[in-house]
């Protein structure tokens, strides 16, 4: 299909002349080993390459925490010593871009990477090998932001980078510059990845499952890509144009040549809007599918689901100025970005509506997944009504740059996406590893975590009301107020939510570590749940399913698990999801094929990052990058999809481009 | 004894310091040249030591050697090669480093196919297989740089010709090298009876136009135009006199692509000159602006004449002479119904004085005045 | 846990409304003190309650469908998939109630940038890390400005006058908010934003930069004071009068000389004149990346320096000042610093040493990249008897 | 389809750059000004000969689809010499730019004139280098496998690095400011 | 030279729509055509239309190309709605940010 994806050759020429190998390809062969690192690092595996998104993101939410708590200390009381104004500066910024870049964006991947391929039915993704390409390219877009902290001091800009402030002048450590490049690295990496899932999704669907029986996560999913796809080029200029005037000279921020700073404004939040709901979607769908599976009912709704998800993501190109209310657009812009700021809310109202719905007449389980999502919808419902109040551009020009719009888009953020992808943890945690995380540790740290959220963002709406500015690093008595309504009572009380949040957190990963090692190995159906992920082995085996499964329904799993009884209208059981997987092993395609792992992906995101480090250190660390991502593109685009039998060792005898399984024991 | 490729290593280290010493003598003792030549040659020793010992790379069967070379090598052209570049090396040594650093590509090139050549010639009885297994290991390295460097020539050389040539006769130009490819293309398309030889001797006849005519324009330099333009730098100085000047105000811009950070529009009409500032309906005749502060100030003219808006702001004293020079500052010719902006920067001390007033030269007696507080 | 919901929901809610009755909050976002703020104050007296009645039914909703609809052992439900009638209702609904907020917000977004009805236009310059006012010569309400008057630190506003607020930037962006006036407005280098704010009664309202403008952010501040016509007339007088010498064999007048010696370079003081009786000129253009520093010549009138962060009213005349009533707040604010009110810690310190008590790009060995010039007041290594001398000098500039 | 996809998330990429230089190309503080440099007779030759190489394109797509290895690596060769002489085009037109006086840095419309020809540049370079190494490998292996798909692919992104060509030629270089 | 490779190439059918060389050189004529009244608006004074002219010939000969030689015009909707929703896009968004920046006005 892509111009670098080649099926393999129908004939290879091995096969016209066999020849047995006196030796196999020594250092050039292809990596084919399926144990041990090297099965890790060149995988081109959706699953293994999901699990690495996920600890990758996963390491990064502990960056960006402890980011957060030392934030949280500085502030805890006026004129704080902890940060000096130059680190203070740097961790907010950090803090913003880790989390958004290096935990929420890698953590929706790996949750689709995983369970996109499972849900659609399909054995993997379009291209897998673009799809390892995307991970390292993130990867080495993650090291070099972060390697910016030993390598005299992180961006000091915030994650909004505004022009001039991000200009050489004003920025002049080389913070900025690794920035630029580590966002524009990741931004590609997620350009490659978010084209592979829309292929994935629109070419490899199940037999039967038409896009309207595709499960809600697959479109939230497909939705979130297309917003990628668009809005990244976007900002890849903009980091162009920042990086060019850093590193080469160029004027396109300098205002003493006439260039006025908004354009990087207009280019940052045409990607920056949309840039939120890409954050928030995956969350959606997530909780679309634990919702109805803990309810036991369909979701409600499902085509306005759907189509309210997709008028998000087209509307959301179109309201990026009200993050600019203030800058002196002119009245009619700002009312025209008002009025489709208003209209966006319409469709997010119709979602929690249907989920709430959603819940109506159903069968509730309490499990940890479902109150993690219970608590997006009520959480996500605080932070998109104080989105409504800001939408409203004269009382927006209050609140806009204080502490009110922390508190409201970490309601949607926290409150949303992260209690989403928690949800997520919890649901799918059998099905990836094999065991049950512990659902009373699980209760803990729900509430733990619904308590510390809301004493730390909760007190920042007054805190913001009250006018205390985002992005200082001190606040001072002289401003606080008297009362009841006082900086200094709230600041610390929403330091110290942050510490019981961060204990909540914690309590996940003791849970972790603890299933880990004595967890009880999950049964193959925990939740009674609906979609095709759940028909194959908890964790799925490589090649995902034994026999594609054929789709006749929205929730295909649960209608072959019950049928409505036709006299009394109520759903009765006609197998359990261990039968149906024991069904389709015996019934297991003969003929898999799957693609061969692969070095190119990873040589190529190294040579990316080298020629990202030759921008901040010198013209022949550039040459040397570009040599290396030359040479292993050429690998890569002449490499066919499976590997040779000389690339075994010992060499395999001829043509063997097929596996033959053996029936599971 | 020896493996095939550690001979060839050990060999070339020891013309590298032989080439050293003879450097030494010659030259300099302590020249770069001969840092770089005892690097090749300490480089080209440890190399062919790991050869040696790995019997030429093969980490996997060191002896298969002997049993696996039942085909005949096939004929190499790469210690031929390998040769050249030793020569350019030694030739650039003296004269041009550019041509030294293209003697250790072209001996690093050589070096990389050879091993890759005799190790793959081992790989089977096969030697179709054995060609597969080279072109695997070695076209992802080739192709980009056959490919890349084919462009690169192309491109420059290109460049070179259009470079020395006078702009028409290189517009000119350039349609008859188009026009020629494509001709080419749908000749050899419509017959292919055409020799394959006639085909290779075109595209080697062109390839040599093109270097050869490139080779000779680079050395002999741009084309007297641009020779002076450089020199000269029409552009880099603002003429801000009555009449239009030949360079600053050939082909003036007189349409304003961005009009949202404007602080105040001037305007002449019927030979007036108004002034309006941002927020504030009335027309004036004085503007403030900024110290120190970038502004853009617009210029409309209404009128039939062209006209130019001139900032007059003060004097400076240069430093090196304490010549008091004017600072003055201004738009292009604008024709009617047409518009250019001036962007002005005034750094001024706090408090002097002076008058300083945006003019129009052919219109005497109008101005507005620049308030800077 | 329903309960629980419900509480932090209306807890949530109730705490926003509650904000607006806060006591003596400066920066509170809803205790409006001009005509722009009120207007804007309206718009959300009509969202937030409406915010927080919405959010109510909605928790309201789920806690009863949560306590209703919990697995009491019921049968698995019937596999409704949703009720059309029910959607469109309720997308409707909210479309509905939205399209009310947009007209009333439609119409204040125009209603607040309104400008051709402006009486008085004072141009505002945000650099790192403080604010310039400029009054361009004109007549307000009767009064006329025959000379601009170039201050800082404190914006000063006559009552009852619509007041336009030209608002540019010398680096970065600034923005520019004093939330008892009107909402913020960024001052954007190269651009020219406007800004309207009107004060009904006279008062001292404070703000703050709002837009991330590098280190010192967090300590750029501003103030607003807001004076009767009569005292805004005496203002205007005083500041354009020029500063004159302290008198013969004082402290001070060694002060002037230090001051020529050192400040000049930078700082403006008009009317300053230098031994040989010529004018003292700053030129702060060859010396700071923004080319421009405070004006001096009536420091002693305004409260605060070094952009409002630090006071020059000891606690107590601070006090006086911020809490005085309307009536009796001119003529407290146009006492100026007077000796036994001056703030000596503040202003000693500042001057031995200003970036250990402001951060601010002022060292001298990182100036490479700005063409060798500070972005902020560097430290002059003064010792303390020029201090004692400089201080004495500068109560002067009344 | 994922070339679609990327040439669709190009059109933001390229319309992103064309918008920067439309805003800035009349910002001038100094320096040369669009009209006062251009020299349109050369850009027109520049935009026939890309415009043709497109037509070359569909010429060995066509032959891709018959099969016919020989006229398919013609076309793509013709096409490659129309593209590497349009890249030199480029190169010579930067240089005497150069000369005249406007630099990399010089003012905004320099800035943003050669990041934006440059993008467009690159991308007809890559594209170069694609066809050069398609022939590469169809004389190399026989085989014909799945050729006119990837024939046809890299001819998707050819067209597309001429229609964004058709865009900047008429609104950068003959609408003047 | 006319392309009938439906009957030789069957799995590539959706392919190989009836774009034949004869066609495809005609259709670059035509496109050269334009162009070169394009360029002849730089040696004569078009007036009032210069604008409009040069516009309407560039968004015929970009719709030309994209339909034509890249054959969007016979492809399967889904890649039509890729396209040029990608297009679409970037002219409302570009469009508005310019009209911000007062590019019309």
């Amino acid at each position: 299909m892509a111009i670098i994806e080649r099926p393999a050759p129908t004939a290879p020429i091995l096969l016209r002349a066999p020849v047995t190998p006196s030796q196999s390809m020594g250092i050039v062969r292809r990596p084919v080993t399926s144990t041990g690192w090297k099965s890790w690092v060149f995988t081109v595996d959706h699953k293994k390459i999901g699990i690495m998104y996920g600890v990758f993101a996963m390491f990064f939410f502990i960056v960006g925490g402890v980011e957060a708590l030392l934030i949280r200390l500085q502030l805890a009381a006026p004129d704080g010593k902890i940060l000096s104004a130059d680190l203070y500066n740097q961790m907010f910024t950090m803090h913003a871009t880790t989390m958004i870049f290096l935990f929420a964006m890698p953590m929706a991947a790996a949750f689709a990477n995983y369970f996109l391929p499972l849900q659609l039915g399909a054995r993997d993704v379009a291209f897998p090998r673009l799809n390892a390409l995307g991970l390292w390219l993130l990867v080495a877009g993650g090291l070099i932001l972060n390697s910016s902290w030993f390598l005299g001091g992180a961006a000091d800009g915030g994650w909004f980078m505004y022009s001039p402030n991000s200009g050489p002048v004003f920025s002049p450590s080389n913070g900025v510059d690794f920035w630029t490049l580590g966002v524009q690295i990741a931004g590609f990496g997620s350009l490659i990845g978010s084209i592979n899932l829309i292929v994935t999704i629109l070419n490899m669907r199940a037999p039967g499952m038409t896009l309207m029986k595709m499960p809600v996560f697959c479109w939230m999913i497909l939705v979130v890509q297309f917003l990628l796809v668009f809005s990244l080029p976007v900002i890849t200029v903009a980091l162009v144009l920042l990086t060019f005037q850093r590193s080469f000279g160029a004027t396109f921020f300098d205002v003493a040549q006439g260039a006025d700073p908004l354009l990087w404004q207009h280019l940052f939040w045409i990607f920056g809007h949309p840039e939120v709901y890409v954050l928030i979607l995956p969350a959606f769908g997530i909780i679309s599918e634990v919702l109805p599976t803990f309810s036991r009912k369909p979701l409600f709704g499902y085509p306005f689901v759907v189509f309210s998800g997709a008028s998000i993501g087209l509307v959301g190109f179109g309201v990026w100025s009200h993050h600019m209310f203030a800058t002196g657009l002119g009245p009619i812009s700002v009312a025209a970005f008002s009025i489709a700021t208003m209209a966006i809310a319409i469709p997010t109202g119709v979602k929690i509506f249907n989920w709430t719905l959603t819940m109506w007449g159903g069968k509730i389980w309490y499990s940890t997944a479902m109150k993690f999502a219970i608590g997006l919808i009520v959480l996500f419902t605080i932070g998109g009504l104080s989105g409504v109040t800001h939408a409203v551009a004269p009382s927006d020009t209050q609140q806009t740059d204080t502490y009110y719009i922390v508190a409201h888009f970490h309601y949607v953020l926290f409150g949303g996406m992260v209690f989403g992808l928690f949800s997520g943890f919890y649901y799918w945690w059998p099905k990836v590893f094999g065991k049950m995380l512990n659902e009373k540790l699980g209760g803990w740290n729900f509430w733990l975590m619904v308590i510390g959220m809301n004493m730390t963002f909760g007190p920042m709406h007054i805190l913001g009301l009250q006018g205390q500015p985002r992005r200082m690093y001190v606040w001072t008595e002289a401003r606080a107020g008297e009362g009841f309504f006082n900086f200094g009572f709230w600041n610390r009380v929403a330091s110290l939510g942050s510490l019981i949040l961060a204990i909540g957190i914690l309590l996940f990963l003791i849970n972790v570590v603890h299933t880990t090692r004595k967890g009880k190995p999950a049964p193959l159906d925990p939740w009674d749940a609906r979609t095709l992920e759940w028909i194959t082995t908890s964790p799925p085996k490589e090649h995902n399913f034994d026999r594609i499964p054929v789709v006749h329904h929205l929730d295909d799993f649960f209608h072959r698990k019950y049928q409505e009884d036709a006299t009394t209208g109520t759903m009765v059981q006609i197998a359990t999801g261990e039968q149906l997987v024991r069904d389709e092993e015996a019934n297991a395609d003969a003929h898999i094929h799957l693609p061969s792992p692969s070095y190119w992906p990873i040589a190529i995101a190294i040579g990316v990052g080298t020629l990202g480090m030759g921008v901040v250190y010198g013209v022949p660390i550039m040459i040397v990058g570009v040599l290396i991502i030359l040479g292993s593109s050429f690998g890569f685009v002449l490499e066919p999809s499976v590997a040779d039998d000389i690339d075994y060792d010992p060499p395999m005898s001829g043509g063997q481009d097929t596996k033959e399984l053996a029936p599971l024991g | 004894m020896f493996t095939t490729g550690s001979k060839y290593c050990f060999g070339i280290a020891g013309l590298g310091s032989l080439g050293a010493v003879v450097y030494m003598v010659l030259v300099h003792p302590c020249d770069v040249g001969v840092l770089a030549l005892l690097g090749i040659a300490i480089a080209m020793s440890l190399v062919g030591g790991v050869a040696q010992f790995t019997g030429d790379f093969d980490v996997d069967s060191p002896n298969d050697a002997l049993t696996a070379n039942a085909v005949a090598p096939a004929n190499s052209m790469w210690p031929l090669v390998l040769a050249l570049g030793v020569v350019l090396l030694l030739v650039g040594m003296t004269t041009d480093p550019i041509i030294f650093i293209l003697g250790i590509v072209i001996i690093i090139a050589a070096g990389v196919e050879w091993a890759l050549q005799s190790w793959a010639e081992r790989a089977s009885s096969d030697s179709a297989f054995n060609r597969f297994v080279r072109e695997r290991a070695l076209t992802s390295l080739e192709l980009p740089i056959f490919v890349g460097g084919g462009v690169a020539i192309i491109a420059v050389a290109f460049s070179r010709i259009m470079l020395a040539v006078s702009p028409h006769s290189g517009a000119i130009l350039f349609i008859v090298i188009a026009t020629a490819v494509l001709i080419v293309g749908f000749l050899v398309s419509v017959k292919t009876n055409i020799k394959k030889s006639m085909i290779a001797a075109t595209c080697v006849l062109g390839a040599v136009v093109l270097l050869v005519s490139g080779g000779i324009a680079g050395f002999n330099g741009n084309r007297e135009e641009l020779v002076v333009a450089a020199a000269e730098d029409h552009y880099s100085h603002k003429e801000c006199e009555a009449a239009a000047s030949e360079h600053f105000d050939k082909n003036s811009n007189n349409a304003v692509s961005m009009k949202s950070g404007i602080s105040a529009t001037i305007r002449v009409k019927d030979g007036k000159l108004t002034a309006q500032l941002i927020g504030i309906d009335a027309q004036v005749q004085a503007v403030t602006v900024q110290r120190s502060n970038l502004t853009t100030i617009l210029f409309r003219n209404l009128d039939d004449a062209q006209y130019r808006l001139v900032a007059n702001l003060g004097t400076k004293k240069i430093a090196d002479t304490g010549v008091e020079e004017a600072i003055v500052d201004c738009t292009q010719m604008t024709g009617k119904n047409q518009t250019q902006a001036l962007i002005l920067k005034i750094s001024k001390p706090s408090a002097s004085s002076g008058p300083y007033t945006l003019t129009v030269p052919g219109l005497e007696g109008q101005e507005i005045a620049v308030v800077v507080p | 846990m329903p309960l629980r919901r419900i509480g932090l929901g209306l807890a949530a809610s109730s705490a926003i409304f509650l904000a607006g009755c806060a006591r003596n909050a400066p920066q509170d976002t809803w205790q409006p003190k001009g005509e722009n703020a009120e207007k804007i104050n309206t718009l959300q007296w009509m969202v937030f309650p409406l915010a927080g009645i919405v959010g109510v039914a909605v928790f309201a909703l789920i806690a009863y469908i949560l306590w209703r609809f919990r697995d009491r052992g019921q049968a698995i439900p019937h596999q409704s998939h949703g009720n059309p009638a029910v959607e469109i209702t309720l997308t409707i609904i909210p479309a509905l109630i939205l399209s009310v907020v947009g007209v009333f917000t439609f119409k204040g977004i125009f209603e607040l940038a309104q400008t051709n009805d402006t009486q008085m236009v004072i141009n505002v310059t945000g650099q790192q890390w403080w604010w310039e006012y400029d009054y361009p010569a004109q007549v307000v309400n009767g009064v006329e400005i025959t000379q601009p008057i170039i201050t800082s630190g404190q914006l000063v506003i006559p009552t009852g006058t619509k007041v336009l607020l030209r608002e540019t930037s010398r680096d970065v962006i600034h923005s520019y908010w004093i939330p008892a006036l009107n909402g913020k407005k960024d001052a954007v280098p190269g651009r020219i934003n406007l800004l309207r704010i009107q004060a009904n009664k006279p008062g001292i309202f404070a703000g703050q930069c709002t837009e991330f403008c590098g280190l010192s952010h967090a300590n750029m501040r501003m103030e607003a004071v807001a004076l009767g016509p009569e005292d805004f007339a005496a203002w205007i007088a005083n500041q354009q009068r020029n500063a004159e010498s302290p008198a013969q064999a004082t402290l001070a007048q060694e002060g002037e000389a230090v001051f020529l010696n050192q400040c000049i370079r930078c700082h403006q003081v008009n009317g300053l004149k230098k031994a040989d009786g010529t004018a003292a000129i700053a030129a702060p253009d060859e010396n700071v990346y923004s080319g421009a520093v405070p004006n001096l010549t009536h420091l002693m009138s305004r409260n605060t320096f070094a952009g409002a962060k630090f006071d020059l009213l000891t606690a107590d005349c601070r006090k006086n000042v911020w809490s005085a009533s309307p009536d009796e707040f001119g003529s407290a604010y146009l006492k100026g610093v007077t000796s036994d009110c001056l703030n000596q810690t503040n202003l000693r310190g500042w001057l031995r040493n200003a970036p250990a008590m402001k951060p601010m790009y002022a060292d001298p060995t990182k100036l490479a990249v700005s063409d060798g010039k500070y972005r902020g007041m560097p430290n002059l290594g003064l010792s303390e008897s020029d201090i004692d001398k400089l201080v004495a000098y500068l109560s002067t500039l009344k | 389809m994922a070339m679609w996809l990327f040439l669709g998330s190009e059109c933001l990429l390229f319309g992103g750059l064309i918008s920067t230089y439309m805003l800035y190309r009349g910002r001038i503080t100094q320096g040369p000004r669009p009209s006062q440099i251009f020299d349109i007779p050369f850009t027109s030759v520049s935009s026939f000969v890309l415009l043709m190489s497109s037509l070359t394109m569909v010429l060995a797509v066509t032959s891709a689809q018959r099969k016919d290895n020989v006229r398919t690596k013609l076309w793509l060769t013709i096409t490659a010499l129309l593209g590497a002489t349009f890249v030199g085009g480029q190169v010579y037109e930067f240089t005497a730019f150069y000369n005249e006086g406007l630099g990399f840095t010089t003012n905004l419309f320099s800035s943003s004139f050669y990041t934006l020809t440059g993008f467009h540049g690159v991308h007809v370079t890559v594209g170069v280098i694609m066809l050069l190494s398609l022939r590469g490998i169809i004389s190399k292996d026989k085989d014909t496998g799945d050729r006119p798909e990837v024939v046809e692919l890299i001819g998707l992104y050819w067209h597309f690095v001429d229609i964004v060509w058709i865009i900047i030629f008429t609104l950068v270089y003959l609408i003047p400011a | 030279m006319n392309a009938t490779a439906t009957d030789t190439h069957e799995q590539h059918d959706s392919h190989a729509h009836g774009l034949s060389d004869a066609t495809a050189i005609k259709i670059a004529l035509i496109l050269g055509v334009m162009t070169a009244l394009e360029v002849s608006t730089y040696f004569v004074d078009f007036g009032a239309f210069f604008m409009p002219v040069l516009l309407v010939l560039m968004v015929v000969k970009f719709l030309t190309v994209v339909s034509y030689f890249m054959h969007l015009k016979f492809e399967h909707q889904m890649f039509k709605l890729l396209f040029y929703t990608g297009l679409g896009l970037a002219l409302f968004v570009y469009f508005v940010a310019l009209a911000t920046f007062k590019f019309f006005s």
